[in-house]
C-alpha cells in the first residue's frame, strides 16, 4: 500500500516546482505553465484526501472538478491578456512589464 | 497447456482464465496478460489497415470509374498494400532542416498511440472488450482530444509554413467538431443511462438510430469531420496546403499518421455502430450458443464488423461524391448549425425522455412507445431546423440576387458617367 | 502491485517532467513537458481510483489548456529566442524560497501532521471501501453537482466563470481596429 | 388557498421583473413596445401574484396571525457549510408575514402604476433623438427606451425580493441590487449638462448624482455588512424568524450581551441612514431628482427609502431589545430621526425646484418613520411607511406631470434655456392641467395631513399619539422630545405644501412655458388618479377605535390589529423575559396629541395659504418669505450648506490626506527618508572608511563602501513593479508566518532541539 504522505509530498514537490517557476522564470507562458503545475498539484492533494479519508463522499472529487474549471478559466483569460500585451510591448518577459516601478 | 485446449477457451473467452490456471497467481501474471492483451488488440487495429486500405482504393477507383490496384497480388491486387509498407519502410527518411527532432518524432507515434488506445473500450463481442470502463465513451473523448496534440507538434516540428498553417487549420476543425461530437453522443448516453460502452450496447435492443436518427446523423458529420475524411478533408487539402502537417513527412513515419488515420476512421465507424446500430448486437445472434460453444461471440463479431463495414463504405461513398468545404464555411458549419441544434437536442431528449420514464414507458413492449415518441419528436425537430434553412436560404438568396441586379444595373449606367 | 506501479511512474512523469517545465530554455518542448506532466498526473488520479478524473484530467488539461499555451507559444514565437537566459536576475532567491515552502509543507506531512491527527484517521493506508461505491463515484457526483441539496449553485456558477472566461479572453485578445491595419 | 401555493407564489414575486430584465436587455432589439408590454407584463404578474398573497393574509383571523404570523416560509439549501451531507446550510428563502403582505400589497401596485406613467411620460414624440443620454424634447422619442423599462424591472424585482426575503443576506442582495440601479436610473440621461451661473444655487449633472448616491450608500453598506457579520456570529443564522423570535434574542443577549444586540442595531441602522436618506447621509437624494421623474417616485415612493425603513420595521424587536438594554440607541435613532424631519422641512420651506421641494419632504417623512422607530412606534412607522408610499409616489408623478406640460411649453415656445422644473415660473396650471391639479391637491393634502380625509393624518396622528404616550405613560422624555420637533416639522410640511402648490397651479402664468403647458396624456393621468384613490383610502384601515365619531363608526382599527400580529406575540415573551420594558400596546385616546396633530395641519395650511395663495405672486416677485426670514433664507435655500460642509470637512481632508499626508510625508518623508538616512549614514561612514583607507588600509574598506553603497541604491529600488519579485516577498514572508505559529502551536522548538 501506498501511504498517504507519499501523494502528499509528491505534491508538495509539484507544488515548490511550480512555485519555483512562478518565480524564477522570465516568460510570462512559462510562469502560466508554472501556475498550472501547481494547481495540478492542490488536485492531488485534493483527490487523494477524498480517496483516504473520505471516499464515501464526493466532497474532495467535486472541489478538484471545480480546481479544473477555475484552471480552464484562468488558462484562457491569462493567455489571452499575454497576448493582448504581446501586442502592445512587444514582450512577454515578466521583468519587463513593470510600467509601476518605483 | 496445449493448442487442443486453448482453442475452445479462445472461442468462450475463457483463455486468460485458463491461462491464470496454469501459470498460477504470481503478481507478474496479470502484467503479462495484460500486455497480451494490448498486443491482441493493436495487432488486430493494425492489420485492418492492411485490409481497409486497399478496400478503400478499390472501391474509389470503382466509384470514379477506374480499376484500381490490380497488379501486386493478383488480378485484384491484394498484395498492394503489403508492397506499400514495404515500400514506406525501405524509403529513406528525411528530416527537414531545422526541425524540432522532438516534437517531429513524437508527432507520428502519439498519433498512432491515441488511435489505438481508443480500441480498449471498444466491445467486438459480448464480454470481449479489452476494459469496460464505466466512463467509457468519456475515456474516448478524451484521448481523441489528446490526439490534436499530435497534429500540432507535427506542424511545428516541421518547420515549414504549410505544415504549421495545416496544423493551425486541423486543430481548429478538430477542436470545433468536438462539441458537436460531444453534444451528440450525449444522447446515447442519455437514452442508455450509461457511459459505459457494453452499457450503451445493452441498452439498445432497438438501436438508438430509431429513437434519435437526427442526433445519429450529427455525430456521423462530426465523425467525418473528427477524423479530416471528405468533405472535412481539410486536414491534408492538397491543393491548398500541399499535405498540410504531413507535409515533411516520408517513409515510415509518414506510415505512422495513414495508419493511424485509418485506425480512427475504423474506430469512429465502429463507435457510431455502438452508439446507434446497437454494436454487436442483431436480433439475438450474439447470444446463440451451439454444443456448449460460445458461437454467439463469433457472431457479434461478425455482426459488428459488417455493421462497421458498411459505415466505412458510407465513408468512402461520401469522400468519392462531395466536394471539400471551405475553412470558414466548415466553422461556420460547426458553429452556427451543428452545436445549436445538437443543444436543442439534448434538451428535448433529456426533459422528453425523464418524462416518459417517470411515466413508466421504458422497457418491454413499451419501449416502442418510448422509441416512437422520441422518433417523432426528432423527426419534429428536424422539419423545424431543414423548414427555418430553407426560409434563411430564400431571403439570402433574393438578397443576393437583388445585390447583383443592383451591380447589374450600376454597369450598365456606368460608361455615362465615365471619365 | 499495479497501483503502486501507476503511482511510481505517475509520480517520475509528473515530476521529472514538471522540472523540465520550470528549467527548459525552449518553450515549446516546455509545453511539451508539461503535457507528459499533466500524463503522469492522471496516472497518480489512477492508482487514486479516480478514473473519471483521470480522463477528465486528459481531456481539459492536455486536450484543452496545454492545446491552447501552445497556441500562445506559437504566437507569441518572435519572443522565443532560446539563447537567453530563462530565469530572472532573482532566480538564486526564488530557488531558496521555493526550498523553503517545501521544506514546510514536508515537515508539515511528515512531522506536525502526525501530531495533529489523532490515531482514528488512517494515514498508512486507504480506507476499505466496496467497488461498487467508487463505481458510483461519478453517479453520486453528478447528482451532487445538479442536486438541490449538493453543488448546484457553485456549479452554476462555474458555468457562469467559464462563459465570463471566454468572454473576457476574446475580448482581450480581439485585435484592436488600428492593430489590424 | 393551501400553503403550498402561496411557497410557490411568494417564489414568483420577485422572479417575474428580474425575468423581464433579462428578457429585454437579451431579446427586445430596442423594439419600444416590445419593451414595455414586457414590462408591464412583468409587473401585472407580480401583482397579481404579490396581492394573492396579500389578500390571503389580510382574510385571515388576527388572533390566529398573532400566534403563527409567519404564514408563508420556504427555504431553499444555497450553500453548503462544513462537510457535504453534513447537514449545514446556508439556507435562502422567502416569507411572508403581515408585515410583508402590506408591503406585498403597497410595492408592486405603485410600481405598476409608475410603469403606466413611464409609458406615457417617455413616449410622446415620435421623431428620432437628437442625442443619447439626455433628455428628449417633447416631440422626440426617447433612444434609450428599452434600457429604462430594463432597469427599471430590475428595480421593481430587486425590491420585490427585499420584501419576501427570510433571511438578512437574500435582503442586503436586493438592497444592493436597488443600489446599484438607482446608480444606472439616476444617472440615465449622462450626457447633460448645466450652466450655473455665478452665484446660483449649486447643481449637479446626472453623471455625478449618480455617483454621489452610489458612493453614499455605499458608506452606510459598509456598515450594515459589519452589522450583517456580527448579526450571523451573535445569532447563529440570518434567518428573521429564527434569529427575531424571544428565544433566539435571549439566546443571542446571552451570547453577546444586551449592550451589543444595541450595537448591533445601530450599525444595521445605519444601512438605514444611507438608503432612507436620513442626516448626516441624506445628501444624496436631492441630487438623485436628476433622474426622469419615475424613478424619483420609484426611488423615492415605492422602492429605494422605504427599503430602508422595511429593515429597521423588520428587526424591530432586535431594535427594541437594544433600546432597552441601552437607551441611548434609541435616543440615537430617534434623534436622527427626529433631527432629519425638521431640517429637511425648514429646506423645504425655500426651494424654488418642484421636484426638490418633494425631495426634501421625503427626507422629511422618512425621519417622522425614524424617529417613531426610536421610540418604539412600530406599527406607527409601518403605517406610515404605506400612506406615504401612495401619496408620496402620486406628488412625485403629479409633479412629472407638471414638468411635461412645462416642457410643451418650451416646445411650444422654442425656449429651452428656461428651467421647466422652476416653480417660479409656473403658477395658473389649475386650468390647464385640471387632472394634474386635483391629484397634486391630494398628494398635497395627504403629505400636510388634512384631517379626517386623507391618509397622511391618520398616520401621522399615530405617530403623535405614540410620541405622547410615551411622555405621558412612560415618562420616557425622548417621546416628549420627538412629539415636539415633529410637531414643528409637520406644522412646515403643511406649510410648504401649500406654498408649492400655490406657486404651481394658483394666479396667473409667470412665464409663457406656464402659459403653454397644456395637460398630459392619458398613460399619465390614469395612473394620478388610480394613486389618488389610495392616498385617501389608506388611511381609512388604521382609524384608531377610539377616535371620536368615526371610531365606532368603522370599529375595525384593521391595519394595527394586522401588522401588529407579527411581532405582538414575540414581545409579549420578550417583555415576560424582560428583555422590552413592555410588549406592543393598545393606545389609549388622548386628546393632546389630537389636537397637536389638527393645530399643525390646519395652521401649516392656513398660513401657507395666507402668505402665497390668498394673493398669488405676480411674474417677477420675489418670494415673500425672502425679507422676513432675511439671512436664514440663503441658508435654507443652499440646504443648509451640508454639500459645502462635507466638501470642507470630509472630502477635501481626504484630498489633504492623501495628497500631503500620505504622498508628501509618508512616501517622500518616513519612507524615502529612512532610505536617504541609510544611504547618508553609510555613505558618511563609507567617506571616513575612505579616509582610513588612504591611511590605513587600501582596497579592501573601498571594496566594503562600494557594496555598501551598491545596497543601497537596491534598497532604493525596492519597489520594482515586478509582479514576481513581490509575489516572492509576500510568499517568504508567508512562510515565515506559517512556521511562526506551526512553532508555537506544536511547540516544535522544543522537539526540534
Amino acid at each position: 500500500m501506498i501511504p498517504l504522505s507519499w501523494y502528499l509530498i509528491v505534491a508538495a514537490l509539484l507544488f515548490s516546482m511550480g512555485l519555483y517557476g512562478v518565480f524564477a522564470r522570465r516568460n510570462a507562458v512559462a510562469i502560466l505553465m508554472s501556475v498550472e503545475l501547481m494547481l495540478n498539484a492542490v488536485n492531488i492533494n485534493l483527490v487523494a484526501f477524498w480517496r483516504y479519508l473520505a471516499p464515501d463522499q464526493v466532497t474532495g472529487m467535486a472541489w478538484a472538478i471545480f480546481v479544473l474549471t477555475v484552471a480552464a478559466a484562468e488558462a484562457a483569460v491569462g493567455l489571452a491578456l499575454i497576448i493582448s500585451v504581446y501586442r502592445n510591448r512587444d514582450s512577454v518577459v515578466a521583468e519587463e512589464l513593470d510600467l509601476l516601478k518605483n | 497447456m496445449n493448442i487442443a485446449e486453448l482453442f475452445p477457451k479462445l472461442l468462450d473467452l475463457t483463455v486468460f482464465d485458463y491461462l491464470r490456471s496454469v501459470w498460477g497467481n504470481a503478481p507478474w501474471v496479470e502484467v503479462v496478460l495484460d500486455i497480451i492483451a494490448i498486443l491482441t488488440v493493436s495487432t488486430f487495429a493494425l492489420l485492418l489497415v492492411f485490409l481497409l486500405g486497399w478496400t478503400e482504393r478499390k472501391v474509389l477507383a470503382r466509384m470514379q470509374d477506374r480499376i484500381g490496384p490490380n497488379r501486386v497480388g493478383g488480378r485484384f491486387g491484394q498484395l498492394q498494400m503489403v508492397a506499400d509498407v514495404v515500400k514506406m519502410m525501405t524509403k529513406e527518411m528525411i528530416i527537414p532542416a531545422g526541425a524540432d527532432r522532438i516534437a517531429y518524432f513524437a508527432a507520428p507515434i502519439l498519433s498512432l498511440m491515441t488511435s489505438l488506445l481508443l480500441f480498449a473500450v471498444l466491445p467486438f463481442a459480448p464480454g470481449l472488450i479489452g476494459v469496460d470502463l464505466n466512463v467509457g465513451v468519456f475515456y474516448v473523448l478524451s484521448i481523441s482530444s489528446v490526439s490534436v496534440v499530435a497534429l500540432l507538434l507535427a506542424g511545428w516540428g516541421s518547420n515549414n509554413k504549410y505544415a504549421l498553417l495545416g496544423a493551425f487549420r486541423s486543430v481548429a476543425q478538430l477542436v470545433s467538431y468536438e462539441v458537436p461530437m460531444i453534444l451528440s453522443i450525449l444522447v446515447p448516453i442519455l437514452l442508455a443511462r450509461s457511459m459505459s460502452t457494453v452499457g450503451l450496447v445493452e441498452a439498445q435492443p432497438i438501436p438508438f438510430f430509431f429513437y434519435a436518427p437526427l442526433s445519429a446523423v450529427i455525430f456521423f458529420v462530426a465523425s467525418l469531420a473528427e477524423t479530416g475524411r471528405s468533405p472535412f478533408d481539410l486536414l491534408e487539402a492538397e491543393s491548398e496546403i500541399i499535405a498540410g502537417f504531413h507535409t515533411e513527412y516520408t517513409g515510415m513515419v509518414f506510415g505512422l499518421f495513414m495508419a493511424a488515420e485509418y485506425i480512427g476512421i475504423i474506430f469512429m465507424s465502429a463507435l457510431f455502430v455502438t452508439a446507434y446500430w446497437s454494436g454487436y448486437r442483431l436480433f439475438g445472434l450474439e447470444n446463440v450458443v451451439l454444443n456448449g460453444l460460445q458461437l454467439g461471440r463469433i457472431l457479434g463479431f461478425l455482426v459488428i464488423a459488417g455493421k462497421t463495414a458498411v459505415v466505412f463504405f458510407l465513408f468512402m461513398w461520401i469522400r468519392a461524391t462531395l466536394p471539400r468545404f471551405r475553412i470558414d464555411q466548415l466553422l461556420n458549419f460547426g458553429w452556427k448549425f451543428l452545436v445549436p441544434l445538437s443543444i436543442v437536442l439534448i434538451f428535448v431528449v433529456v426533459i422528453l425522455d425523464k418524462v416518459l420514464v417517470e411515466v413508466g414507458l421504458v422497457g418491454g413492449s413499451n419501449e416502442v412507445v418510448r422509441m416512437g415518441i422520441h422518433l417523432v419528436s426528432n423527426l419534429l425537430i428536424g422539419w423545424a431546423t431543414i423548414e427555418i434553412l430553407r426560409r434563411r436560404a430564400k431571403t439570402a438568396r433574393q438578397d443576393y440576387e437583388a445585390e447583383a441586379a443592383a451591380r447589374d444595373a450600376a454597369r450598365v449606367t456606368a460608361p455615362a458617367h465615365a471619365d | 502491485m499495479a497501483e503502486q506501479i501507476t503511482f511510481i511512474i505517475g509520480s517520475i512523469l509528473a515530476l521529472g517532467a514538471g522540472f523540465i517545465v520550470v528549467t527548459n530554455r525552449n518553450l515549446f518542448h516546455g509545453a511539451l513537458a508539461l503535457m507528459i506532466s499533466f500524463l503522469g498526473v492522471a496516472a497518480i488520479y489512477l492508482s487514486l481510483d479516480a478514473g473519471f478524473l483521470a480522463a477528465a484530467q486528459l481531456l481539459i488539461y492536455i486536450g484543452a489548456i496545454s492545446i491552447l499555451i501552445i497556441f500562445a507559444i506559437m504566437l507569441t514565437r518572435r519572443m522565443m529566442q532560446t539563447t537567453e537566459d530563462p530565469f530572472n536576475s532573482q532566480f538564486l532567491l526564488a530557488l531558496a524560497a521555493s526550498v523553503t515552502v517545501f521544506a514546510i509543507l514536508f515537515s508539515a506531512i511528515v512531522y506536525v501532521w502526525p501530531l495533529t491527527a489523532s490515531n482514528s484517521v488512517p494515514l498508512a493506508a486507504k480506507t476499505a471501501v466496496a467497488d461498487a461505491v467508487l463505481q458510483d463515484t461519478v453517479v453520486n457526483l453528478g447528482s451532487a453537482f445538479v442536486g438541490a441539496d449538493g453543488y448546484v449553485i457553485p456549479f452554476e456558477l462555474a458555468s457562469i466563470l467559464l462563459l465570463a472566461a471566454m468572454v473576457g479572453a476574446i475580448i482581450v485578445a480581439w485585435p484592436k481596429p488600428e492593430d489590424v491595419a | 388557498m393551501n400553503e403550498e401555493t402561496l411557497q410557490t407564489l411568494t417564489w414568483l414575486i420577485p422572479a417575474g421583473p428580474l425575468l423581464v430584465f433579462f428578457l429585454i436587455v437579451l431579446f427586445t432589439k430596442h423594439n419600444r413596445t416590445l419593451s414595455w408590454l414586457l414590462a408591464w407584463a412583468g409587473v401585472i404578474a407580480s401583482l397579481i401574484m404579490g396581492w394573492t398573497v396579500a389578500f390571503n393574509l389580510f382574510a385571515e383571523d388576527p388572533h390566529h396571525l398573532a400566534e403563527h404570523p409567519t404564514v408563508v416560509q420556504s427555504a431553499l439549501n444555497w450553500i453548503p457549510i462544513g462537510a457535504f451531507s453534513s447537514g449545514n446550510w446556508l439556507k435562502m428563502g422567502v416569507a411572508v408575514d403581515p408585515l410583508t403582505a402590506v408591503m406585498l400589497f403597497m410595492v408592486p401596485f405603485a410600481v405598476f402604476m409608475i410603469f403606466i406613467y413611464s409609458v406615457g411620460y417617455h413616449n410622446y414624440g415620435q421623431g428620432p433623438a437628437h442625442k443619447r443620454g439626455v433628455p428628449p424634447h417633447p416631440s422626440e422619442e426617447e433612444p434609450m427606451f428599452s434600457r429604462f423599462f430594463a432597469y427599471m424591472s430590475l428595480f421593481a424585482g430587486a425590491m420585490l425580493l427585499l420584501v419576501v426575503a427570510d433571511n438578512l443576506l437574500l435582503l442586503f442582495i436586493g438592497w444592493e441590487i436597488m443600489g446599484f440601479c438607482s446608480y444606472s436610473l439616476i444617472g440615465f440621461w449622462y450626457a447633460r449638462n448645466y450652466h450655473i451661473e455665478p452665484g446660483g444655487i449649486p447643481h449637479i449633472p446626472p453623471r455625478q448624482a449618480a455617483v454621489k448616491a452610489f458612493m453614499t450608500t455605499r458608506v452606510a453598506d459598509v456598515v450594515m455588512m459589519l452589522g450583517i457579520v456580527f448579526f450571523y456570529s451573535a445569532f447563529g443564522t440570518l434567518n428573521f424568524s429564527e434569529a427575531l423570535s424571544a428565544h433566539g434574542l435571549e439566546h443571542a443577549a446571552e451570547m453577546v450581551g444586551v449592550g451589543a444586540l444595541g450595537i448591533m442595531a445601530l450599525l444595521l441602522f445605519t444601512g438605514t441612514v444611507g438608503k432612507s436618506a436620513q442626516w448626516p447621509l441624506h445628501v444624496w437624494l436631492p441630487d438623485a431628482m436628476e433622474g426622469p421623474t419615475p424613478v424619483s417616485a420609484t426611488i423615492h415612493a415605492a422602492a429605494m427609502v422605504s427599503a430602508g425603513i422595511y429593515l429597521i420595521v423588520r428587526i424591530f424587536p432586535l431594535i427594541a431589545v437594544g433600546i432597552e438594554g441601552n437607551p441611548g440607541v434609541g435616543w440615537v435613532i430617534a434623534g436622527i430621526g427626529a433631527f432629519t424631519a425638521l431640517m429637511a422641512a425648514t429646506i423645504a420651506v425655500a426651494q424654488n425646484d418642484v421636484k426638490g421641494v418633494l425631495a426634501y419632504s421625503t427626507i422629511s417623512q422618512l425621519g417622522f418613520m425614524v424617529a417613531a422607530i426610536g421610540i418604539g412606534a412600530y406599527i406607527a412607522a409601518a403605517f406610515h411607511l404605506i400612506t406615504h408610499a401612495f401619496f408620496k409616489a402620486l406628488l412625485f408623478l403629479s409633479s412629472g406631470s407638471v414638468i411635461h406640460g412645462m416642457e410643451h411649453g418650451a416646445e411650444h415656445t422654442h425656449d429651452h434655456h428656461t428651467d421647466p422644473q422652476d416653480m417660479r415660473f409656473m403658477g395658473g396650471l389649475k386650468d390647464k392641467m385640471p387632472i394634474t391639479f386635483w391629484a397634486f391637491v391630494i398628494g398635497g393634502m395627504a403629505l400636510s395631513g388634512l384631517p379626517i380625509v386623507t391618509a397622511g393624518f391618520w398616520s401621522k396622528d399615530e405617530i403623535f399619539a405614540d410620541a405622547w404616550y410615551q411622555w405621558a405613560h412612560h415618562q420616557n422624555p425622548a417621546g416628549l422630545f420627538v412629539f415636539i420637533v415633529l410637531a414643528l416639522a409637520a406644522f412646515l410640511t403643511a406649510f410648504y405644501t401649500t406654498r408649492q402648490l400655490s406657486l404651481t397651479f394658483l394666479g396667473k402664468p409667470r412665464h409663457q412655458l406656464a402659459e403653454h403647458a397644456h395637460e398630459s396624456s392619458r398613460f399619465m393621468t390614469v395612473p394620478l388618479m388610480a394613486l389618488s384613490v389610495f392616498a385617501i383610502a389608506a388611511g381609512w384601515f388604521g382609524i384608531p377605535e377610539e377616535f371620536p365619531v368615526l371610531g365606532p363608526i368603522v370599529n375595525n382599527n384593521f391595519f394595527h390589529h394586522f401588522v401588529a400580529a407579527t411581532i405582538e406575540e414575540t414581545m409579549h415573551e420578550l417583555e415576560t423575559l424582560h428583555l422590552v420594558g413592555h410588549g406592543l400596546e393598545v393606545l389609549p385616546f388622548q386628546w393632546v396629541p389630537l389636537i397637536a396633530s389638527l393645530v399643525v395641519a390646519l395652521g401649516g395650511i392656513g398660513v401657507g395659504y395666507w402668505i402665497y395663495g390668498r394673493k398669488p405672486l405676480a411674474e417677477g416677485q420675489p418670494d415673500p418669505l425672502i425679507k422676513p426670514l432675511g439671512a436664514l433664507y440663503p441658508f435654507l435655500q443652499n440646504k443648509w450648506y451640508w454639500d459645502e460642509l462635507y466638501q470642507i470637512v470630509f472630502i477635501r481632508p481626504v484630498v489633504y490626506f492623501s495628497e500631503v499626508i500620505v504622498y508628501e510625508f509618508m512616501d517622500k518623508g518616513i519612507i524615502d527618508g529612512i532610505i536617504h538616512l541609510v544611504a547618508r549614514t553609510f555613505f558618511t561612514i563609507g567617506y571616513y572608511a575612505r579616509r582610513a583607507e588612504m591611511m590605513i588600509f587600501g582596497d579592501g574598506v573601498d571594496w566594503v563602501k562600494d557594496q555598501f553603497l551598491k545596497t543601497v541604491r537596491e534598497l532604493r529600488y525596492f519597489q520594482t513593479g515586478r509582479i514576481q519579485e513581490y509575489t516572492l516577498v509576500s510568499m517568504l514572508l508567508a512562510s515565515a508566518l506559517i512556521v511562526l505559529i506551526l512553532a508555537i502551536n506544536y511547540d516544535l522548538f522544543a522537539t526540534l532541539f
